[in-house]
C-alpha cells in the first residue's frame, strides 16, 4: 500500500525530471521507480500508523502554512539585513541566548517542519531537539518572540499542530 | 631491496620522460588526435551510435577498453583501501574514543533524509538511464547513489544502515558491476564480434545502432554499480576507523 | 529588432548579477579563509556552495542550454548539501579540532 | 513584461543576498553568523532561481516548461535542504561547546575568551 504511494510519487518525479515520453524512457523510469520503492519503501512514509488520507489532508494543509511561512521568511530577511547593516541598531538590539521549550508534537515530521520554520523565521534557529525539547538560539530578546515566553503553545507550533494533527 | 626498488622506479619515470618527447605538443591543433580522431566522433558519433552525447559515445564505446578498465581500478582501488583499513576482531583494536552522543538522536536530519533520499536515488537512475541525451552517465549515478546512502547513513548511525546494506551485499554489488560491464562484452565475444563490439548485440532484435545505444547503457549499469558501492564501502570504513561500529 | 534589444539587455542583466553574485561571495570567502574557528569556516563553505548551484543556472541561461545545465546544478546542491552535513558531523565527534580558541576563554557560559 | 518581473526577483534576491554576506561578516559569533546564513541564504536562492526560472519560460514549450520544473526542484530542494544544513552545523557547534556572544550587561566588564575579544577590537 505505502510502496504503491511511494511508486506513484516517484513515478511522477521521474516523468517531471525526464521528459521523454516515449515508450524505451517510460519502461526504464517504470523499472527505476519500482527499484528505488522496493529498496527505500520505508523512507518516504516513515509512520505506518497514519492512513493516506490524513496524509492527503496534511498535504493540503500545508500550501495555506507554507504561504504563511514564505510572509514569514521574508520578514526573516528583512530582519537579517536590519540587523546586518546597521551598526546602531546592532549594538543596541543584538542580545543572544539559548533557551529552551517543550513541544507538544508527536511525530517527528511535525516537529522536522516546526525545527525548520524555527529556523526559517525571524531571529530564532533551532539548534537540536533532544525528545521533545527544543534547543533555540535567539539572536534578540524581542525575536523570540511566543516562542520562548507562552505558557502552553507557541503561534508557530499551533499552525504546525493543526496541519498535522487537525486540532487548532 | 629499497634502492633496487628506488632505481627501477627511477628507471621507468625516464623511460616515460623520453617516451613524452614524442607527444605532439600540448594544444597543437594538427596533432594527429585533433585532426582525425576528434572530427570522425563528432561527425560519426550520432549516427553510429544513436547517442546525441558524444562524451557518453567515445567513453562507453568507442573507448569501452579504457573505460572497463577505469571501473576495474575502481574496483581493485576499493578493495585495496578495504584490506588496509578494515580492522576485525584479530588484528589490534583502536583506542577506544568517546562515542558521539548525537548519533542516530537528530530528529531534524532523519526526517529530512527520509524525504530527500527516495527523490535522489530516482535522480540518480535518471542520471543513468538519461545519460544518453544530458550530461550523465555510470560515474555521476554511481556518486549521487553512493552519496544518498552516505546521507542514510550520518543522519541514521552506521548499524542502520549497514542492516539495510551490509558490506557483504557493498561487496558483492561492486564485484557485480565489473562482471556486467566485462560480460557484456563477453557476450558479443560469444555472438561472434570483438570484445565489446556492440554490433553483436542486434541479434536480440535492434537495429545494429539501437545496438549500440543499448550496449552503452548495459554498461553504463555496470559503472554505476561498481561506483556506488566502492564509494559508500569506502565511506563506511573511513568514517568508522575500519571496524563498522560507528559512523560519523 | 524589439525582441533583440531586450534579449541582449536580458543577457546584459544575468552577466551582471553573475559578476555581483562573484562579488558578494568573497565575503563568504573571507569567514571561509580567516573565520576564526572550523565551524565559522564551515559556514563560509557552505553559503558559497549554494550560491554556486545558482551560478550554474546562471551560466546555463547565458549559453541558452539550462535543460543540460540544471541537472548539473541540481547533483551540485545534493553534494554540497551532504558534504555539509558531512563535515559538521565531523566536527562534532572530533570536538577538540581547531577550537583552540574557544578553550582558550575558559569561562562557562 | 516578464522580463521586468525577472529582474525584479533576481535584483530581491541579490539584495537579499548582500545583507546576508554582511551579516556573516559583520556578526559577532559563530550562532549569528548562522542566522544570517540560514534564512538570507535560502530565501535568496529561492528568489534568485525563480527569477531564472520564469525567464525560462519566455520561449513557451513542452520542454521549457520541464526545464522550469527541474529548477523547481531545486528551489524544493534548497528550501529543505538549507535549514537542515544550518540545523546540523548548528549542533555540530553547541556539542562542540562554542561558547555564544554575550552582551555585556555593563561596558567596563571584560569580554571573555579570545573570540569576543577580537569582536572588542572590531566592535
Amino acid at each position: 500500500m505505502f510502496t504503491l504511494a511511494t511508486f506513484i510519487i516517484l513515478a511522477g518525479a521521474w516523468l517531471l525530471l525526464s521528459g521523454k515520453f516515449d515508450a524505451f524512457h517510460l519502461a526504464l523510469g517504470g523499472i527505476s521507480c519500482l527499484l528505488v520503492a522496493l529498496i527505500s519503501q520505508d523512507l518516504l512514509f516513515h509512520e505506518r500508523k497514519k492512513g493516506l488520507a490524513a496524509r492527503c489532508g496534511e498535504a493540503f494543509r500545508f500550501l495555506p502554512y507554507s504561504c504563511w511561512l514564505l510572509y514569514q521568511i521574508i520578514v526573516a530577511n528583512f530582519h537579517v539585513i536590519q540587523l546586518a547593516i546597521s551598526p546602531r541598531l546592532c549594538e543596541r538590539e543584538l542580545d543572544p541566548h539559548i533557551f529552551t521549550f517543550k513541544t507538544r508534537l508527536k511525530s517527528d515530521f511535525a516537529k522536522f517542519v516546526l525545527a525548520n520554520s524555527i529556523t526559517l523565521t525571524p531571529g530564532t534557529v533551532t539548534i537540536r531537539i533532544d525528545e521533545d525539547v527544543f534547543h533555540v538560539h535567539a539572536i534578540s530578546r524581542k525575536a523570540a518572540g511566543d516562542l520562548e515566553t507562552s505558557e502552553t503553545m507557541s503561534e508557530m507550533e499551533r499552525r504546525v499542530a493543526w496541519v498535522f494533527e487537525g486540532r487548532a | 631491496m629499497k634502492k633496487i626498488a628506488l632505481l627501477i622506479t627511477l628507471a621507468v619515470g625516464a623511460l616515460l620522460i623520453l617516451a613524452a618527447e614524442d607527444f605532439p605538443r600540448w594544444g597543437d591543433a594538427h596533432a594527429p588526435a585533433n585532426d582525425y580522431l576528434s572530427p570522425y566522433y563528432i561527425e560519426k558519433s550520432l549516427e553510429e551510435t544513436a547517442v546525441p552525447n558524444i562524451v557518453t559515445a567515445v567513453l562507453a564505446d568507442y573507448r569501452g577498453y579504457d573505460t572497463m578498465f577505469e571501473t576495474t581500478v575502481i574496483f581493485c582501488a576499493g578493495i585495496t583501501v578495504l584490506t588496509l583499513l578494515r580492522r576485525t576482531q584479530r588484528k589490534a583494536p583502536k583506542a577506544v574514543r568517546p562515542r558521539p552522543a548525537r548519533q542516530g538522536a537528530d530528529v531534524i536530519l532523519q526526517s529530512a533524509s527520509r524525504l530527500l533520499v527516495p527523490v535522489m536515488q530516482i535522480f540518480a537512475l535518471y542520471v543513468l538511464a538519461l545519460g544518453h541525451h544530458s550530461p550523465g552517465g555510470g560515474f555521476q549515478a554511481g556518486v549521487i547513489l553512493g552519496a544518498s546512502f552516505i546521507l542514510l547513513a550520518l543522519s541514521y548511525d552506521l548499524k542502520t544502515m549497514l542492516a539495510r546494506l551490509s558490506e557483504n551485499t557493498l561487496l558483492r554489488l561492486s564485484a557485480l558491476g565489473v562482471i556486467i560491464y566485462a560480460g557484456i562484452g563477453a557476450l558479443c565475444l560469444l555472438l561472434g564480434d570483438n570484445f565489446l563490439a556492440y554490433a553483436a548485440l542486434k541479434v536480440f532484435g535492434f537495429s545494429e545502432v539501437m545496438a549500440h545505444s543499448h550496449g552503452i547503457l548495459g554498461v553504463e549499469l555496470g559503472v554505476a554499480v561498481t561506483v556506488m558501492a566502492i564509494m559508500f564501502s569506502l565511506y563506511v570504513d573511513l568514517a568508522s576507523g575500519g571496524d563498522l561500529d560507528e559512523g560519523l | 529588432m524589439h525582441g533583440n534589444i531586450a534579449d541582449s539587455a536580458m543577457e546584459f542583466f544575468f552577466i551582471l548579477s553573475g559578476v555581483l553574485l562573484l562579488l558578494f561571495m568573497f565575503m563568504p570567502l573571507y569567514r571561509a579563509i580567516w573565520g576564526p574557528t572550523v565551524i565559522d569556516r564551515l559556514v563560509g563553505v557552505n553559503v558559497i556552495g549554494t550560491k554556486t548551484t545558482i551560478m550554474i543556472v546562471l551560466i546555463g541561461t547565458l549559453y541558452n542550454r539550462v535543460d543540460m545545465f540544471v541537472d548539473i546544478a541540481l547533483t551540485y546542491a545534493l553534494l554540497n548539501f551532504i558534504a555539509s552535513l558531512a563535515a559538521a558531523r565531523f566536527f562534532q565527534r572530533h570536538k577538540e579540532v581547531g577550537l583552540a580558541e574557544d578553550r582558550a576563554g575558559g569561562q562557562s557560559c | 513584461m516578464l522580463n521586468i518581473v525577472v529582474m525584479g526577483l533576481m535584483l530581491l534576491g541579490l539584495f537579499f543576498f548582500f545583507g546576508t554576506s554582511v551579516g556573516i561578516v559583520r556578526f559577532p559569533d559563530f550562532y549569528s553568523r548562522l542566522h544570517a546564513a540560514g534564512k538570507g541564504d535560502t530565501l535568496s536562492s529561492i528568489l534568485l532561481l525563480a527569477g531564472l526560472a520564469l525567464y525560462n519560460l519566455h520561449h513557451l514549450s513542452v520542454d521549457a516548461i520541464l526545464v522550469s520544473v527541474k529548477i523547481l526542484f531545486i528551489i524544493v530542494f534548497i528550501f529543505i535542504a538549507s535549514p537542515t544544513a544550518t540545523h546540523a552545523i548548528m549542533d555540530a557547534g553547541y556539542e562542540a561547546r562554542v561558547k555564544h556572544w554575550v552582551k555585556r550587561k555593563t561596558p567596563k566588564e571584560p569580554w571573555p575568551g579570545e573570540e569576543r575579544r577580537r569582536q572588542e577590537r572590531h566592535p
